[in-house]
Order: C-alpha cells, then sequence, then structure tokens
C-alpha cells in the first residue's frame, strides 16, 4: 500500500506490472468502476448507496484502518453532514454548492470536538466513548426538533435541478444524481489518497504500527490522532452530504449508533488497511443486504453470521484476503 | 560543569508508595560513551524512561544544553537531540525496513503535511538509507520489518533512533537476547556510534560493558552506588557485593 | 419542590440504577479481567429475560424463572467464550468487540424468530403485586424487591472476591494476567467462569427487567447505551465504580426528570462527558488502561 | 402464564405466511427485471416495516392489501389490466423507505404508492413521492403529512390522525371540570396528540393540571410516576405509541395509578394490548380506526372480516390491517372510476371518491386530502370478561365521520 522511493527494482512479470500500473492509478481505476456500477446493480439507487457509504467507509478507514482507532461513533459525521447539508439549503435557503463545504466544514469542527474528548482515552475505551459520544449528538439532534424536524427526520430541501456551467440539469433523473454524486466521490477519493500519500500518511500508519515508537521518534501523537479524526470525519461527512443531496431527507437513523456498527461492518468486509475495501465492503453489504432481505425478513441473522465469520477467519476482508492470495499483488507489499 | 550535555539533579521517582528512584545527581559529558548498570529493580529503567522523557521525575530536574526538560512532552525530547532504543525491540513492523527509518527521519522535518507526496521529500529517503548502511541493514531495506533475524531488528531500532541525528544517544539493554556472535557484531556498532556522538547504555552484560564504556554508573535500590571508569568500578567492593557477585551468570 | 416528592424520586432513581448497576458489573467485569469489550451484552440482557419468561412459564413459578435463567444463560455465555471469544485472544483488542458485535445482531433476530417479533407479557410475580406505602408517597413492591435483591447480589459477590481463593485470583487478575501464570492457576478455565459470570449477570438484569418492561427483541438496545455509559463513568474494569456510577446514573436520571423531564435521557450522556474531561479513565478506572 | 404459548403460537404461523408472501414477492421482484416497461400491469408500491419492533402490525397490513388487490383482479382487475402489490421492507427506517421508494418508482416504474407506519416514514415516503409526481396513500396515522408544508396534490391520507382519535376519546371521557394530567412522547407525534387532547378538554371544560414530557422511546418511566401522582389528576392522557406506550402503561400500574385515576390513550394498539396483557391493558380507553367486533353492529366491517377470514385462515384482521385494505382499496376504486393510471385523473376521482371498505362511509376532503371516517372508542376488556383471545376490547362508541372532527383548512395553512 505504501508507495515505495523506486530503490532496485526487481524484475516484474507483466501481469505484476499490470497491477503495479492499477495501483499506481487507484483514483483512476476506482473511477472507472464506479462508473460502470449502476449498470451492473439491479437498481440506481443501489449504486448511488453503495457510493455513498463507500466514500463514508473510505474516510472511516482512514482512522480504523490506517491509523488503528476503532470509533464506534461515526455516525456522527455522517449523519452532521447529511442534517448540515440539508438545514443550510432548507432552512437557510443556500445552494446546494454552499450548503456542502459548510456542511463538511461544521461536521469537521464537530469531528474537533469529539476527537479532543475521546483521543485522550486509548484502546477499548476510545471506542465506548466515541459511541457515547454520538449517541449524544443524536439525542441533540432529537431534542433540537425545529431545526433537524426531531423523530420525523428533515425534510423540505429537494434539489431537483443542478445548474452546470449554465446548464441545467435534471436532478431527479437517477442517471443524472448518480455521476453527479461521483463527482463527489471522485473528489472525496482523490483527497484520500493524497493523504495517504503524504507524510502525515506515514505517520498514521506509524502510529498504528506502534505508537510508542512513533512517540519516541518525535511525533505528537495526540495531536495526530486528533488531525486523522478530523480529517476521516470530514470525508465521512462528504457521505453525507451526498445522502441528503440524493434521499431529500435526513432521517434520525443517519446518527444512530447501529449506523456506526453498519460503518464498521463494511470496512471489515471488504477490508480495512486498503484503498478498495471500503468500496468493496459497502457494495457487498448493500448488495448482501437487498438480496437476502429478499428470502428472509430475518436478514439480519445472515448478515450477523457473516460478520462473525469474518471476524473470526478473515479479518483482512475481502480485498486484503484476495491480496494475500495473489503472488502478483504480494509483491506490490 | 559548562561541559555537560545533559545534567540530572536531585532526580526521583514514585510510584505511589514505592520509591523506585531517590536523589540521583549525574551529568554526562559530550563523546563519552557511559553505561548505567545495576541488579534487577535497581532503577535503570526508571532513570532511563526519565532521561529519554518516557516518565516525568516525581523531583529533581533534567537539563540538557543548559535547557530544563522538566514537564516536556516525550515527543519534544528527540527534536531536542536526545533519541532512545527500548529495551523489548520496538520497530514498526509490518512497515518496510526503509520505512522505518524513513519516518523517524520525517519526524525532524514534517509532521502534518497532509498535501505534499512522500516520495517527493528524496532527502529524507536518502537520509534513511544513510542510517541503514551506517547499521549495515541496506540490503535488507525492502523487506517487512516483522521478518528481519532478531540481531537485525536491533540494529534496526537503532537506525531509527540515529537517524534523527542526536546528540546523545539511549541505548537500552541493545544486546538482550542475542547470541555471541550477534553481540560480538552489535558491540563494533556500538564502537562506532560512540565515535561520533555520547552514548548511554543500560546493559546487562558486564563484561561487555567493562569494555566498552569511557564511564559506568552503578544504581542499587534506587541510589547511585558508584560512578566511575571501568576500572574504578571493577575495584569498588560495594559493587562488587552487590552486583558482580550475584550476577556470575551473566559475565 | 415538595420534599416528599424528591425522596420519592430518589427511590425510582435508585431502584433504575440497580438495574445499571447489575448489567454494568457484567461488562465491567469481563473487561476487567479478559479486556474483553462485550457488545453482545445487551442482547444477553435481553435473552435473559425471555429465558426468564420461559422457565416460569415451564415451571409456573416466577422465582424459578429468576434462579435458572442467569445460570443458563451464564452457561450459554461460557459456550460462546469456548466456541468463538477463545479463539481471538492474542489478537487485536478490536477484534473480540467486533465479533460479540456480529453475535449481538444473531442473538436478536434469533429471538425474533423462535419467539417473535412482538412484545410478550411478563407478568410481575404475584407477591409482589402493588405498592407499598413509605410514608412519602406509594412505590411499587416490585421495585422495592430489585433494590434489595441487586443489595444482596452485591454482597455475594463483595463476599466472593475477598473471601475466596477465586475472588484472591479474579482480583490479583484484572490487576494484571501476569500473576496468575506465576499462580499456577489455568488461566482459561478462569477466563471461562468469569465471561460465564458475566453473562449471567446480565441475564439477572434482563429477568429484574421483564416484569418492569415491556419484553421484546429490541429491549436490549438501549440497555447496552447504558451499560456502556455507566462502565466508562465508573470506570472500565472497577466493580467498585460500576456500582457507584450505575447509582450516580439512576439518581442523576430521576432528579433531572423532576425538573427537565425531557431530558432525562441525554444527562447521562451529558454526564459521562463532563466525566471524561476531567478523567479520562473514568472514577475508578486504573490510568494506564485509559 | 398462559399468554406465552398463544403469542408464540400465533406469530409462528403468521410468520410462516409472512415468508411465503416475501418469497412470492421476491419471485415478482427478480422475474419482470427485463421486462418491466412491457407489461401493462398496474404496479403498486407498498414500503411497509416488515423487520423490527412492528412487523407483527406490517404483516397484517401486506395480508389486509393483498385481498385488496385480489378482490379487485378476481373481478378482471381495473380496464382490463390486473393489478400487482409490490411489497418492501422498509426496516422502521426513513432512510431505507426513501430508497426503496426511489427504487419502486425509478426502476419498477410503479403508479402509486401506498403504506408506512411510521410518521418519519411516512413523511420520507411522501417526500420523495411529490417530488416526482407520483400518488401517494398514507396510512400512517401522524397528521404532519396535512400541513401544507408537507403537503402535495399528490399525497392522500388515509389512516385516523391524533386530532380526531383525541376528540372522540376525550368526548367519551372526560366531563366538565375533570382534571387531566399528560404523559407525552417528546417528539412531533406526540405533540400533535397532546394538541388534540387539550383542544378537547377545552371545549369539554375539564382542567390540565400539568403534563409531562417523557424522551422518545425511553424505557423507564418510573421516574415520572411520583409528580403524575402528585398532580392527582381524575384521567391521565398517555400520549404517546407503540413500545413506549406499552412500557408507560406498564409501570404507571405498577405504581398502582389505575387506583387513583383512569388512563386514557389517543390509539389503543391491538398488538401492545396482546404484547403487555390482559391485566395491565384492563380499563383503558383509546381509539381505533378499526376493530374487528364491530361486525355485529356494522355490515361493511362484517363483509370486510368474512373476506378476510376466507383468505387468511379464519384469523381476524387487526386495526393496522385494515388500513392496508383501506389504503389500497379507495385507490383502486379511484383508478376504477379514473379508468387507469393517468395520476391526474386518479387524483380527481380520489377527491370525489366516496368508499365503504371497513366501517362505513369515508371521503377524502379537498383542501387536504385527509380521509374523513368513523372514529371507534374502545375500552380494553377484562381476562374474565373475554371471550376468546382476539376478544380484546369493548366498543365504547363509534363516532361518525364528519369534516367538523378535523382542523380546519386555513389552520393547517392550505388556501380555502
Amino acid at each position: 500500500m505504501t508507495v515505495q522511493s523506486t530503490g532496485e527494482a526487481p524484475s516484474l512479470s507483466p501481469s505484476q506490472r499490470l497491477f503495479a500500473v492499477l495501483s499506481d492509478h487507484r483514483v483512476l481505476v476506482s473511477l472507472v468502476a464506479l462508473a460502470l456500477l449502476p449498470w451492473l446493480l439491479p437498481s440506481k439507487a443501489l449504486a448511488v448507496n453503495v457510493l455513498i457509504y463507500g466514500v463514508v467507509v473510505m474516510g472511516y478507514n482512514l482512522l480504523f484502518g490506517y491509523t488503528g482507532l476503532l470509533s464506534f461513533g461515526h455516525a456522527a459525521f455522517f449523519g452532521a453532514g447529511a442534517y448540515l447539508t440539508g438545514i443550510a439549503i432548507g432552512r437557510w435557503g443556500l445552494p446546494w454548492f454552499a450548503a456542502v463545504p459548510l456542511a463538511i466544514a461544521a461536521s469537521t469542527a464537530l469531528a474537533a470536538l469529539i476527537g479532543t474528548i475521546s483521543t485522550r482515552t486509548r484502546g477499548i475505551y476510545f471506542s465506548m466513548v466515541t459511541l457515547a459520544l454520538a449517541q449524544l449528538v443524536y439525542y441533540v439532534a432529537l431534542q433540537a426538533s425545529s431545526l433537524t424536524g426531531g423523530e420525523n427526520g428533515l425534510r423540505g430541501f429537494t434539489v431537483d435541478r443542478i445548474n452546470l456551467l449554465g446548464l441545467p440539469i435534471n436532478f431527479l433523473d437517477p442517471v443524472n444524481k448518480y455521476y453527479i454524486l461521483m463527482a463527489f466521490a471522485a473528489l472525496a477519493l482523490w483527497v484520500q489518497s493524497r493523504i495517504l500519500n503524504s507524510p502525515f500518511g506515514a505517520v498514521i500508519e506509524a502510529i498504528r504500527e506502534n505508537e510508542q515508537r512513533a512517540r519516541a521518534c518525535g511525533y505528537d501523537v495526540e495531536r495526530c490522532k486528533l488531525i486523522v479524526f478530523m480529517l476521516s470525519g470530514a470525508i465521512s461527512a462528504v457521505g453525507g452530504c451526498m445522502s441528503a443531496l440524493h434521499l431529500s431527507i435526513v432521517p434520525l437513523d443517519s446518527l444512530h449508533y447501529q449506523t456506526s456498527g453498519m460503518i464498521v461492518m463494511m470496512v471489515l468486509l471488504g477490508g480495512a488497511r486498503s484503498f478498495f475495501g471500503p468500496f468493496i465492503g459497502a457494495a457487498t453489504f448493500l448488495i448482501l443486504e437487498d438480496v437476502v432481505s429478499l428470502w428472509t425478513p430475518h436478514w439480519q441473522i445472515v448478515v450477523g453470521a457473516i460478520f462473525v465469520v469474518f471476524v473470526l477467519f478473515l479479518p483482512k476482508g475481502i480485498w486484503g484476503t484476495l491480496l494475500d492470495g495473489l503472488p502478483v499483488a504480494r509483491a506490490q507489499r | 560543569m559548562s561541559t555537560a550535555l545533559l545534567q540530572a539533579e536531585g532526580i526521583g521517582r514514585r510510584f505511589g508508595g514505592f520509591t523506585a528512584l531517590e536523589d540521583i545527581s549525574v551529568s554526562f559529558a559530550r563523546g563519552e560513551l557511559t553505561s548505567i548498570i545495576g541488579p534487577n529493580g535497581a532503577g535503570k529503567s526508571t532513570f532511563f524512561n526519565i532521561l529519554s522523557g518516557t516518565l516525568s521525575p516525581s523531583m529533581g530536574t533534567l537539563r540538557f544544553k543548559g535547557r530544563e526538560l522538566n514537564g516536556m512532552p516525550q515527543h519534544r525530547f528527540v527534536h531536542q537531540g536526545i533519541s532512545r532504543s527500548y529495551q523489548i525491540t520496538n520497530i514498526f513492523p509490518d512497515l518496510s525496513v526503509h520505512e522505518n527509518v524513513r519516518v523517524a527521519a520525517q519526524a525532524m522535518r514534517v509532521s502534518y503535511d497532509i498535501w505534499r507526496r512522500r516520495a517527493d521529500l528524496v532527502e529524507l529517503s536518502e537520509r534513511a538509507d544513510a542510517a541503514l548502511a551506517s547499521v549495515g541493514l541496506i540490503g535488507k531495506r525492502g523487506e517487512q520489518a516483522k521478518f528481519l533475524a532478531h540481531g537485525q531488528q536491533r540494529a534496526l531500532e537503532i537506525a531509527i533512533a540515529l537517524v534523527s541525528e542526536p546528540e546523545l544517544l539511549l541505548l537500552d539493554e541493545p544486546t538482550a537476547g542475542m547470541g555471541p556472535e550477534e553481540t560480538k557484531e552489535m558491540v563494533a556498532l556500538l564502537e562506532r556510534l560512540a565515535e561520533r556522538r555520547t552514548v548511554l547504555l543500560v546493559e546487562h552484560k558486564m563484561k561487555m560493558v567493562l569494555g566498552l564504556s569511557q564511564r559506568v554508573i552503578v544504581l542499587h535500590h534506587g541510589r547511585l552506588l558508584a560512578d566511575g571508569k571501568p576500572e574504578e568500578i571493577r575495584g569498588n567492593p560495594d559493587v562488587r557485593r552487590v552486583y558482580l557477585g550475584q550476577s556470575e551468570g551473566y559475565g | 419542590m415538595d420534599l416528599s416528592l424528591i425522596i420519592m424520586q430518589l427511590f425510582s432513581g435508585i431502584a433504575l440504577g440497580a438495574v445499571l448497576v447489575i448489567t454494568a458489573l457484567g461488562l465491567t467485569i469481563v473487561f476487567g479481567m479478559l479486556g474483553v469489550v462485550n457488545f453482545a451484552h445487551g442482547a444477553l440482557f435481553m435473552i435473559g429475560a425471555y429465558a426468564g419468561l420461559y422457565l416460569a412459564s415451564l415451571t409456573g413459578s416466577f422465582w424459578w424463572g429468576l434462579v435458572l435463567a442467569p445460570v443458563l444463560v451464564g452457561a450459554f455465555g461460557m459456550l460462546i467464550e469456548r466456541v468463538l471469544v477463545r479463539r481471538l485472544y492474542g489478537r487485536s483488542i478490536d477484534d473480540p468487540l467486533l465479533l460479540t458485535f456480529g453475535l449481538s445482531y444473531i442473538l436478536v433476530e434469533g429471538v425474533r424468530i423462535v419467539f417473535g417479533s412482538d412484545g410478550i407479557p411478563f407478568p410481575t410475580p404475584s407477591q409482589l403485586v402493588g405498592v407499598v406505602d413509605l410514608g412519602v408517597g406509594f412505590f411499587p413492591k416490585y421495585r422495592l424487591f430489585v433494590i434489595a435483591l441487586v443489595a444482596v447480589v452485591l454482597l455475594l459477590l463483595w463476599l466472593m472476591l475477598e473471601k475466596t481463593r477465586v475472588g484472591l485470583i479474579v482480583r490479583a487478575g484484572a490487576r494484571d494476567p501476569q500473576i496468575m501464570r506465576v499462580l499456577g492457576v489455568d488461566i482459561g478455565k478462569v477466563w471461562l467462569a468469569i465471561f460465564g459470570l458475566g453473562v449471567g449477570l446480565a441475564a439477572l438484569g434482563g429477568v429484574l427487567a421483564g416484569p418492569m418492561r415491556s419484553v421484546n427483541p429490541e429491549m436490549g438496545t438501549l440497555v447496552l447505551a447504558e451499560a456502556f455509559v455507566v462502565t466508562v463513568i465508573g470506570g472500565l474494569g472497577s466493580i467498585v465504580g460500576a456500582v457507584v456510577a450505575g447509582l450516580m446514573v439512576g439518581v442523576c436520571i430521576s432528579m433531572v426528570a423532576l425538573f427537565a423531564p425531557e431530558m432525562a435521557t441525554i444527562v447521562m450522556f451529558a454526564l459521562m462527558a463532563a466525566v471524561l474531561l476531567v478523567r479520562p479513565q473514568g472514577l475508578f478506572g486504573l490510568k494506564g488502561r485509559a | 402464564m398462559p399468554g406465552f404459548e398463544t403469542t408464540s403460537r400465533r406469530a409462528g404461523l403468521s410468520r410462516r405466511k409472512a415468508l411465503l408472501a416475501m418469497s412470492a414477492g421476491a419471485a415478482a421482484l427478480a422475474m419482470p427485471r427485463l421486462g418491466r416497461a412491457a407489461d401493462d400491469g398496474i404496479r403498486i408500491g407498498f414500503p411497509t416495516p416488515l423487520t423490527g419492533p412492528f412487523a407483527a402490525e406490517a404483516r397484517d397490513q401486506v395480508k389486509c392489501a393483498e385481498l385488496a388487490v385480489k378482490l379487485v383482479n378476481d373481478k378482471g382487475g381495473i380496464a382490463g389490466r390486473k393489478v400487482e402489490l409490490l411489497v418492501r421492507d422498509d426496516k422502521l427506517n426513513a432512510g431505507e423507505a426513501a430508497t426503496r421508494t426511489l427504487e419502486l418508482i425509478e426502476k419498477d416504474k410503479v403508479h402509486a404508492v401506498v403504506g408506512a407506519l411510521s410518521s418519519a416514514v411516512q413523511l420520507a415516503v411522501n417526500e420523495v413521492t411529490r417530488a416526482r409526481g407520483v400518488i401517494y396513500v398514507s396510512i400512517s396515522q401522524s397528521d404532519t403529512i396535512n400541513e401544507v408544508k408537507d403537503f402535495s396534490k399528490y399525497t392522500f391520507h388515509e389512516a385516523l390522525n391524533p386530532h380526531m382519535t383525541t376528540a372522540a376519546v376525550a368526548r367519551q371521557t372526560l366531563k366538565k371540570g375533570m382534571k387531566v394530567a399528560h404523559l407525552v412522547a417528546d417528539y412531533a407525534y406526540g405533540h400533535e396528540m397532546l394538541r388534540g387532547f387539550k383542544r378537547a378538554q377545552a371545549s369539554i371544560g375539564a382542567e390540565s393540571v400539568g403534563e409531562i414530557l417523557h424522551p422518545f422511546g425511553a424505557a423507564d418511566y418510573s421516574t415520572f410516576m411520583p409528580r403524575l401522582m402528585s398532580m392527582r389528576p381524575d384521567v391521565l392522557c398517555i400520549s404517546n405509541f407503540g413500545r413506549d406506550q406499552a412500557n408507560a402503561i406498564k409501570q404507571a400500574v405498577d405504581f398502582g395509578i389505575k387506583q387513583q385515576m383512569k388512563i386514557v390513550v389517543p390509539v389503543i394498539l391491538h398488538n401492545q394490548r396482546l404484547a403487555v396483557g390482559p391485566d395491565v391493558f384492563e380499563g383503558v380507553v383509546g381509539g381505533a380506526n378499526y376493530y374487528w367486533g364491530l361486525e355485529t353492529q356494522n355490515k361493511t366491517a362484517a363483509e370486510f372480516n368474512k373476506e378476510f377470514r376466507a383468505a387468511n385462515g379464519g384469523a381476524i384482521p387487526t386495526d393496522y390491517g385494515a388500513y392496508g385494505y383501506s389504503g389500497v382499496g379507495s385507490l383502486l376504486q379511484a383508478m376504477q372510476v379514473a379508468g387507469g393510471t393517468d395520476t391526474d385523473k386518479v387524483i380527481a376521482a380520489l377527491e370525489g371518491l366516496q368508499y365503504d371498505l371497513t366501517k362505513g362511509p369515508q371521503h377524502y376532503r379537498k383542501c387536504d386530502h385527509q380521509s374523513v371516517q368513523s372514529v371507534l372508542v374502545l375500552e380494553s376488556k377484562k381476562k374474565s370478561a373475554m371471550a376468546n383471545d382476539n376478544d380484546l376490547f369493548a366498543i365504547v362508541a363509534s363516532d361518525p365521520g364528519a369534516e367538523e372532527m378535523l382542523r380546519s383548512c386555513s389552520e393547517l395553512g392550505h388556501a380555502t
């Protein structure tokens, strides 16, 4: 995953070279796959969901996969992104292109707040504190119903037309909507890729690998954790903005800890610590839920069992396990 | 005393009701290789952890190049010029050998840059390679650190500590768990390192310490028992009684 | 405000806190010994309520349900430890948490399949129906019984920890698992027993809550969040902490209910955030663990 | 504890049925994926919470909706076109519901949507349908959807609303000079119920002695009981729903509240009464859209029960089930009148429709599309007074439908 300066390059087979090229252009590869997605899945609504949750989980992966911090409260940032987009458009009358950056900025501020408290703790404590603080956000949203719509959810901000360089585009059309939202995803993918390739990207991996050593190397570990918490929250909030524009409502459940749990499930399913894992995990989870819930109303038992199996036997997720199995890929690691 | 690089005055440390360290005052001159010895529970590790910022002292002051270090968080110590290794191998196991050292080098320059490409920071990569070369690991630079042999991992940790170009290098039992062959290589490495910087060692292997060090400090029950040249320590009756007699097996 | 009303609220708060204490205890003991946060704790609480109800209807007596359900569910907990959780010792501390999270989905859905997704009536045992005049007002007999029973369980637990060899091992092990190796204890067996004890306490909480609440597959969801808050406030792994924090949260909720009832749920999360700001390791938590 | 076995057996039976219904739905979804646009059937989307705490209600709704479709298809469909019901699990989650509705509209090209149980879900579905000009008949009891902010010409509300039920219940239980206390769930639906009660109480001349808002979804209500008792009211109005209602009543009974005062709820729920048992609910009075026992005094109800029993092995339809029947049924009648699925024609037909499907005449009011209908007031029976397991309630009154029972159009913000 980490980009290494080219030293003595071992001789690569053509397939290995192809793989190397693909992972060097991982953003492009992701975008091509995403562009095909709506034509492969049974419905456009499902494809948009993969897009949205892919971005949310990708942001979460920065924290969980790359830095090793198991947050159980990431719904707070997904929800905050969605709510603030909706509130900015519906209540304050802002256009969507102003509402989205505002929502991301405010969600990042929320991440700074929650991060300041939670990064003071370590290990399991961190998980529980993030969980409880996110629940606090949930209850605040429930109570502040004049702003959020409370239990009824936020509505009344349907974006039906988007003006692109003077060209009005019907945003209710599922295909248009998908590709416009894909632009958000592309931006998020690019930013995530830059972060991972940056010096800071190396720092968070070092912290995950060995926090004590990272500190002894001269890194302010607590501050780094706070920064990555904010970055992670910001990227997940992008997914929230997309969700608000897509559904034209914000359900209160988007802040609930079960949403956080779903995000964790998705990243584990796809493979933490990998660039493609989050989207693969989101797609697998959502398709699975779609298919299994058609067989039986007890789809949760299947989802739960699959999750248990992954924790026990495939902790690296689908993509991680695939990489381990592929000699082509192993040379890259 | 103006030449002292690091100066400890009346250092003490308590854990709850237990006093691990009491009233230690020593100073370390530039260019010396000093070893700290003492039987188990003598307070070596506590003292070492205080010198490297891992623990803060309950009392006393610590000065580095005349600047007080009390209350400074651990990560700032490296930036002052104090770098350490750990008794139990402490590296980044899943990263490549090169990345292990490169990320340590990076700490001295950039921490929070989220936008530049790290591959563009060529100078850091070169410095990492130089550090690897100096501990003889350059041939392994592409391997995952956890697959190195034990002795090589210890050398890697020293490279990590070295790459910050510390004025004071603190090494906690660098030969722990090593066989005679690996130990010999490590001693040679330590001698080379000591030529250019101040080194402080915590060690168990008596013979090695006495042969290698210019100065030896002996701790016992959290107090300073002896401080002097190796030959003085060898002749010190107190040291013989509490330490040398018991640790024949380490010799 | 009326003094008698405040005293009544205090009783309500203690009764509420008593159930919180029992469930949080199970969570905290398992964490203290095994370093495992059991995310299925809420689901096992719910299973406890169903098991109590089922056993009560089978034997015709609430009391059998009260005694047998924690034992049987505790044994089920031991099975979970042996078959699933044990495989994860030595792996990342996140793994048992994730595993039990998945497990909670299976348990809740399993109960829906067996007992249906509606609630099921869990009548108060006939001996405890009705109210007692406390002088300041009427209070349900059953809730007084819950307070008393929890006090007895706490006493027994305390005696076990302080006076028996098992207790010694548990206390030593909670401080440092290495010590147990030195003592020559079969850690595997101790962990098995502790996990069973923790799950049994969750089940006991469930049976006790049964006659007070609607028994349904989702009843554990809120309880899990509450138990988390209590253990975090008290300090993960601290038994005293769980007791103090449980009662504190209960009384806090009931007092807030008097002045700003709609805030009753938020208050415990706010309390937790406040405690964490001052003491990240919780009121009675060990510093190194936080 | 005999309630235990009967409940689980009942659940088991209906579960198998639901599974069958589900797999049939699965086949229906999987098969026509290729040639959806080609066939000329009429497709009605039906989002309902098949998973979650209201699964039992949802299953009853599906059965009733399917019955309504079957009866129309048996008579040759609408203008020769067969009607198809596309059931989707909304998981009681507004986001899930919105996604499913988008799928129904974009992929399955449904002609109309009927359904939703929770207030949040109906508003989410409505938001999606109204933006896309698809008719939606809501069967959730909250009336936020009738207010001008959420309303659209595509929005119809078949269910009762809190204003109607509280008025009917208050008329039967409150008298001039009575003291009334309120325990209210602190969210929009709870506030709606409280508003209804207070208005009815003011017109009757009863006096409010206090109100307590409780957090939505709370499990413990004991902390509110001492204060409620200290208010010394004659009647306690508990304005919440589902599990909240069951928990609140159960704990009020524990505190001996029933000895001091009468407990009254806006809507008395068939399934919650089953979940908590007869002893707890004994004497509680509440409103309802439907109760099978109406068959002894109402011909339509007898007819509806007969059809339902025939289709479901002798089982009786529940309150929420009846909504599924009347919601889909009224829409299909309007489509018959319109002679097809043309949206504007169907809307016009719905607005002019007089229908009688379960309990007597109903029609949609022009300004807000609220269904004007009768309200039942029920009292939960004592265990010893129950003739059989289904004999839960006594009918206290059946208030005939009238527009005067509703909030006025101008009050809801509509142009009059």
